[in-house]
């Protein structure tokens, strides 16, 4: 076990899944000499050569799309798209064609591709650099969607994604690259170094996807959260004192609501908590599950708390963001509710 | 104030609309065998001329004449026109299955037939083709059952994709045959992929990918080419220029500014124009192509003029948008008689063994409909477990639980 | 007033704003002289020229691209897309732009484009000519959703889409064309031509975006539905005598929460009902809404009936279609729950 | 089993990297004034050597040669070459407003400025740029106020676009300069679209579309180049040339095969490769394409070669992926110097009212920037209630109820 940024783990997933198969290749924007604009693939050209790391011309459709040409042909292309900001031009490729080939061809055709792509705010990235657009992928059937928020689970999930043998989208909250971050943005910035999660084996483990992690056991809530706000949850818990238990879903599609209801049926309250914007967010199906399973043991409406419905805005990114206080503010609320 | 007239918005039109007759004066068909044959390692720069003018090999008389004229082999020329009418036949055959309510939905390639075959034969076992709707000769000029392929029209109990797709959208991974989408254009891309991993990997096979001439307005035709251009890979991007898109003439993609072929070379991808309505032309193109490819000297992309004789498809009236006997005076002929008085007059063939050809594919076809309907039709004898399978490798838990709470 | 069948409304509307406005101008796949697959767009290029109406090459993304930019330029392109099944690659342009536009210039551009589109299945269209991606474009700000069910509505809020200085994306439900269907595929098709709300006026006129109809009062449970659904919702409310109350959205954003509120205060218990997948579907946003307002009236947990969470199949269409037996059968249960 | 070689994996890389001396010996200049000049109305095909070549008129002399060279008006050269040091000098400021911490991020243009300068200034009142975020020189050389740009690059109270958007994305319709995307490449189709809008209602407006080299590969490009291929409309489609895009070198958007300026030759769409350094080039070019677009001769295409001198932005370190040396050694100069040359030759200006200039724009933007930070910096002053404006043109109650919450 090593310290590894979640940038450091993710390359480690890369490398350690590349060294096991030679059908693994890695390809995208600015990813091959200069090792992607977040150093995420530094160095894997220098080991594996041109022909399994590479740059790609700038066409996110054309990205996904050869890395589908190169799966049915046998390989695990593991790719990037440079912010997930930029994600939509290869929405068709990815709906209608990663997601569709195995079932529309009766399992004749499969496409096991990886598309890993940073999401999230809190750079100062403005709104073509920050958005969240899990949502739109947790709708389409075939795609399996996560977020991890820590290095182990990075590394561990992103080897589970390559070695899948359906299409994963893989988002990397791009604010925890090099350290937690509870949305105290005054404060000083924190790195993995020293954070217990960022202990990462160095060679190959994997993680299952469709589990949902407990980061804090609790009992007066439930917060329901992935990425960069599980952070938030925490300090937002911290500074409140309420005893809330917090779930760090990894996977948000399969999702494991099984973890969820259990958890819900204990506490009797849910906060869903996610930096997307509201109106049709993951938080909606979270909102809509819980209260289908949980429906006789809550004991009060289920919050969700999130971006609002605008577009990721520069200046006032921290308005926007869904920070500790805002968060501690509605968890008291929902503890207090009736 | 300004010295300039106002703008005029331009909008193309075909030279004929219903009611007119057809007219095909403004479309140039250079004689047959007056275009060169240039090395398979000749450079795309020196070559651009070919992507202007048209490929021909077959002339009027039936004659194979210039520098792609070949020598084929009997039993090849001979497969090939049996597989021509055999594709013919089953067109017709599917045509009655939908008139009678068998299936709802049906696409004919009529007069493209020798496209699909002609290239299908010159490739090799292991090859991958990202057909489009239109290439059912690719399939029927290979082993694949013919009885599968009206299983798949009739979505019934033995459709090989379970009753998932359209009609005509086959798959058969063992036929280097990849899934078709309904989706326009993005297989084009997953070829160059398909034909960079097989590269990547040092393999020997190569790629083929199929796109009509309204699609490659697509965005991902540009995508395709982009990535074909940067990395070279074993790829023949094939365009299928049949004059029309549904009910869009061919100018509305851009066809009356450029020929379809012309688009590669601003990429500098060399490019062929070919009759497609010549099986000998096709078949030797596609071996200048795919030698090429296999000869790892990169991507190669034909337009092969054709013309779509047939409806767009069983939905479409194709007399509301252009004449009816437009398809009749279209000058590059029909391609299944033009190889078959070329093999009459070669001695291959005769209208006897034509006439009983016909009739072997009508009866074989026949047979093959009336075995698959036993199965089902119009979607009957599907199963609604299938809605839930291959949605992923492994049902999830929610996938469990609905089919659990469909009952089935 | 005059009977219109789904198709004549919504070419009405078009000839109506194209009469009263030289900026609206309308294209797309086949909509010039074939006058569109659908025909909804048949004889309006023979009377306003190919100028105004006319085809388009067949790029989805070039077709909203090219209308926004006609829109900043200061017209009103009405656009189709020949099915909703081909609005991905479209998506970036209507995501990334067509929203944003106003926001990012601060007003200083806007791009009041309308994109129509066929959505829902129930046409024996498969996979790619059946999809309902609705739920795709709610979590867009900036962005109307609208999904009308009756000749009366298409046309009235086709009028006010067009004249809205918002970009509006516009689903028809294409079984709804020629006339209602209740899913009850094995009976003869109806026509609108003998319905009260294929009553249209032949002019100008327009329904307010952002508010949903009451369909049926009732208050047993109360079905919040739009499109096709809706027609799914009656047969299923007449075939089990359970007095529901059936709420059309017709817009679904913005989204007229109010009327749902309301009703479901009254009702007490609520299904949500539509065609499109249900993870993530808009039944999430309604059921995550609802529950958040009405928790302390709901006698039962809100409900989702919908498609099931795998791509539209061919042959078992009416398997995956939420038919009235299911609908009813669901309905039973929702309002027999303690 | 075959007689084929594995086939092998081809991915371009530049001919030089960090610690390699830089090397355009494959980079090949025409001399100034070789390149003929054809009529307006010259049809597509008879210039297509035109994209392959590269129009100049500035030689190293600093005279003015050639059939593209013409008399200019003293003023509009003198705007010219003070709007470009004025570019300059504003890049400078910014970079040094990023370095003290009052903005985060920052894009310069340097080694590109006569090409949106000289284009800039050959348009109309009314025509329309669709800009990507290196055009800073079309407001810089129009009256746009450089107060409000550096309030848009310091996001504060007075920036024009309320803060909403990340440095550089400028817009501002009265100075016919569209809202900049951050999303690469979808304004081309956008300009288009304007173009087909100011055909449609007979005006005589044309409109301009701007994309990287990197960013041709994007696929809304070929979306603009069908459309402008099928509808002919008023529109001028410059390719900024810079020979990279962030750590890409052209290769990887296919440059090596063929030039930029070629691709839109598959569209049957006019294109000219142009000296993009050469301020006389730019503007006699561009001025040539804007005709043509005003006589409704439809749209032509411009590769403007160039180089980017600079970083990316202010995220990146172009060390790690070209040597440091490479912008020095590039061969077509530098635009600044080569028309302050050329103005000096023809006695319209004087190494010391360069020196001059270059002090009062340094002294312009200081002062300028002074006041712009005392509007507040990095985000600084910024309201949070525009949060929730402009999303729609009125206020949706989900966002009134948003806005209440968050207490503003
Ligand atoms: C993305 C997308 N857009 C639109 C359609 C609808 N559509 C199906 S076939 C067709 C015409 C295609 O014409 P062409 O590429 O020339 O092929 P052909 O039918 O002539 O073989 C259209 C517009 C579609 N299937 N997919
Ligand atoms: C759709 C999209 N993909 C990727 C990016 C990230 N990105 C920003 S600038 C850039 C390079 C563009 O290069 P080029 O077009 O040559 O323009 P230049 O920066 O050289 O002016 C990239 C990849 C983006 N902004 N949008
Ligand atoms: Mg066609
Ligand atoms: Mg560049």
């Amino acid at each position: 076990m090593v310290q590894m940024t979640m940038i450091e783990a993710i390359r480690s997933a890369m490398d350690v899944t590349m060294e096991r198969d030679e059908n693994v290749v890695v390809f995208g924007e600015d990813v091959g000499y200069f090792g992607g604009v977040f150093r995420c693939t530094a160095g894997l050209q220098k080991k594996y050569g041109t022909s399994r790391v590479f740059d790609a011309p700038i066409n996110e459709s054309g990205i996904v799309g050869a890395g589908i040409g190169m799966a049915v042909y046998g390989l695990r292309p593991c790719i990037e798209v440079q912010f997930a900001d930029y994600i939509y031009p290869a929405y068709d490729q990815i709906v209608s064609e990663a997601a569709r080939i195995r079932y529309r061809s009766a399992g004749d055709f499969t496409a096991p591709i990886t598309i890993r792509s940073p999401v999230g705010g809190g750079i100062f990235g403005g709104q073509t650099h920050s958005q969240s657009p899990e949502a739109l992928f947790t709708h389409v059937s075939g795609l399996k969607t996560i977020v991890p928020s820590t290095p182990y689970d990075a590394k561990g999930l992103l080897i589970a994604s390559i070695e899948d043998d359906d299409p994963v989208v893989f988002f990397e909250p791009k604010r925890l690259y090099n350290g937690p971050f509870d949305g105290h943005h005054e404060r000083p910035a924190q790195n993995w170094t020293t954070h217990p999660l960022g202990n990462v084996p160095e060679g190959h483990y994997t993680l299952p996807i469709g589990k949902a992690a407990i980061r804090r056991e609790g009992s007066a809530a439930t917060i329901v959260t992935y990425g960069t706000m599980c952070f938030v949850a925490e300090a937002a818990v911290q500074e409140t004192g309420i005893d809330a238990e917090i779930i760090d879903l990894r996977t948000l599609l399969p999702l494991d609501i099984e973890t969820i209801t259990q958890s819900v049926m204990k506490t009797g309250r849910c906060m869903v908590l996610h930096e997307a914007t509201l109106t049709s967010g993951f938080g909606a199906e979270i909102a809509a599950q819980v209260q289908e399973n949980c429906f006789y043991s809550l004991e009060a409406p289920i919050l969700r708390v999130t971006g609002w419905d605008t577009p990721y805005p520069h200046a006032q990114e921290w308005d926007y963001f869904p920070g500790p206080a805002r968060v501690g503010r509605e968890l008291k609320e929902l503890t207090e509710a009736i | 104030m300004s010295d300039y007239g106002p703008l005029s918005f331009k909008v193309p039109e075909p030279p004929v609309r219903p009611g007119d007759e057809p007219d095909f004066s403004d479309f140039e068909v250079p004689k047959a065998g007056t275009v060169r044959k240039p090395g398979v390692d000749t450079d795309a720069q020196d070559i651009k001329d070919l992507a202007t003018t048209m490929i021909r090999v077959l002339n009027r008389e039936g004659d194979v004449v210039g520098p792609w004229a070949e020598e084929l082999d009997k039993d090849l020329l001979l497969h090939a026109l049996r597989s021509m009418l055999r594709t013919r036949a089953f067109d017709e055959r599917m045509m009655t299955l939908q008139r009678q309510g068998k299936t709802s939905f049906y696409m004919k390639c009529t007069g493209e037939e020798a496209i699909a075959i002609g290239q299908q034969l010159a490739l090799s076992e292991g090859d991958m083709n990202f057909p489009t709707y239109r290439q059912q000769g690719l399939l029927l000029c290979q082993d694949y059952p013919v009885v599968d392929m009206i299983c798949q029209n009739l979505s019934n109990a033995r459709d090989p994709l379970r009753g998932r797709q359209l009609p005509v959208l086959y798959s058969s991974k063992k036929h280097g045959f990849f899934t078709i989408s309904g989706n326009l254009g993005t297989q084009y891309i997953h070829a160059v992929g398909w034909a960079m991993a097989s590269a990547i990997r040092g393999d020997t096979k190569i790629a083929t990918a199929w796109i009509g001439d309204g699609s490659t307005a697509e965005n991902d035709f540009h995508a395709a080419l982009v990535n074909a251009s940067v990395y070279q890979p074993p790829v023949v991007l094939n365009i299928v220029n049949n004059q029309w898109a549904i009910s869009s003439f061919q100018g509305i993609a851009g066809g009356d500014q450029a020929t379809f072929a012309e688009r590669a070379l601003g990429y500098g991808i060399p490019s062929l124009r070919v009759d497609g309505n010549d099986f000998m032309a096709v078949h030797a193109v596609s071996k200048w192509a795919i030698e090429r490819a296999r000869r790892n000297l990169g991507p190669t992309m034909i337009e092969w003029v054709t013309y779509r004789v047939a409806p767009h498809s069983t939905s479409d009236d194709p007399s509301k948008y252009r004449p009816r006997e437009e398809s009749a005076a279209w000058p590059l002929g029909d391609p299944v008689l033009r190889l078959k008085n070329h093999l009459i007059k070669v001695g291959l063939w005769t209208e006897e063994r034509h006439t009983q050809a016909e009739a072997e594919f009508d009866g074989e076809m026949r047979v093959a409909a009336k075995e698959a309907e036993s199965y089902g039709v119009m979607g009957g004898g599907s199963s609604a477990r299938d809605i839930f399978e291959d949605v992923y490798k492994e049902m999830p838990p929610h996938l469990v639980a609905q089919r659990q709470k469909l009952g089935v």
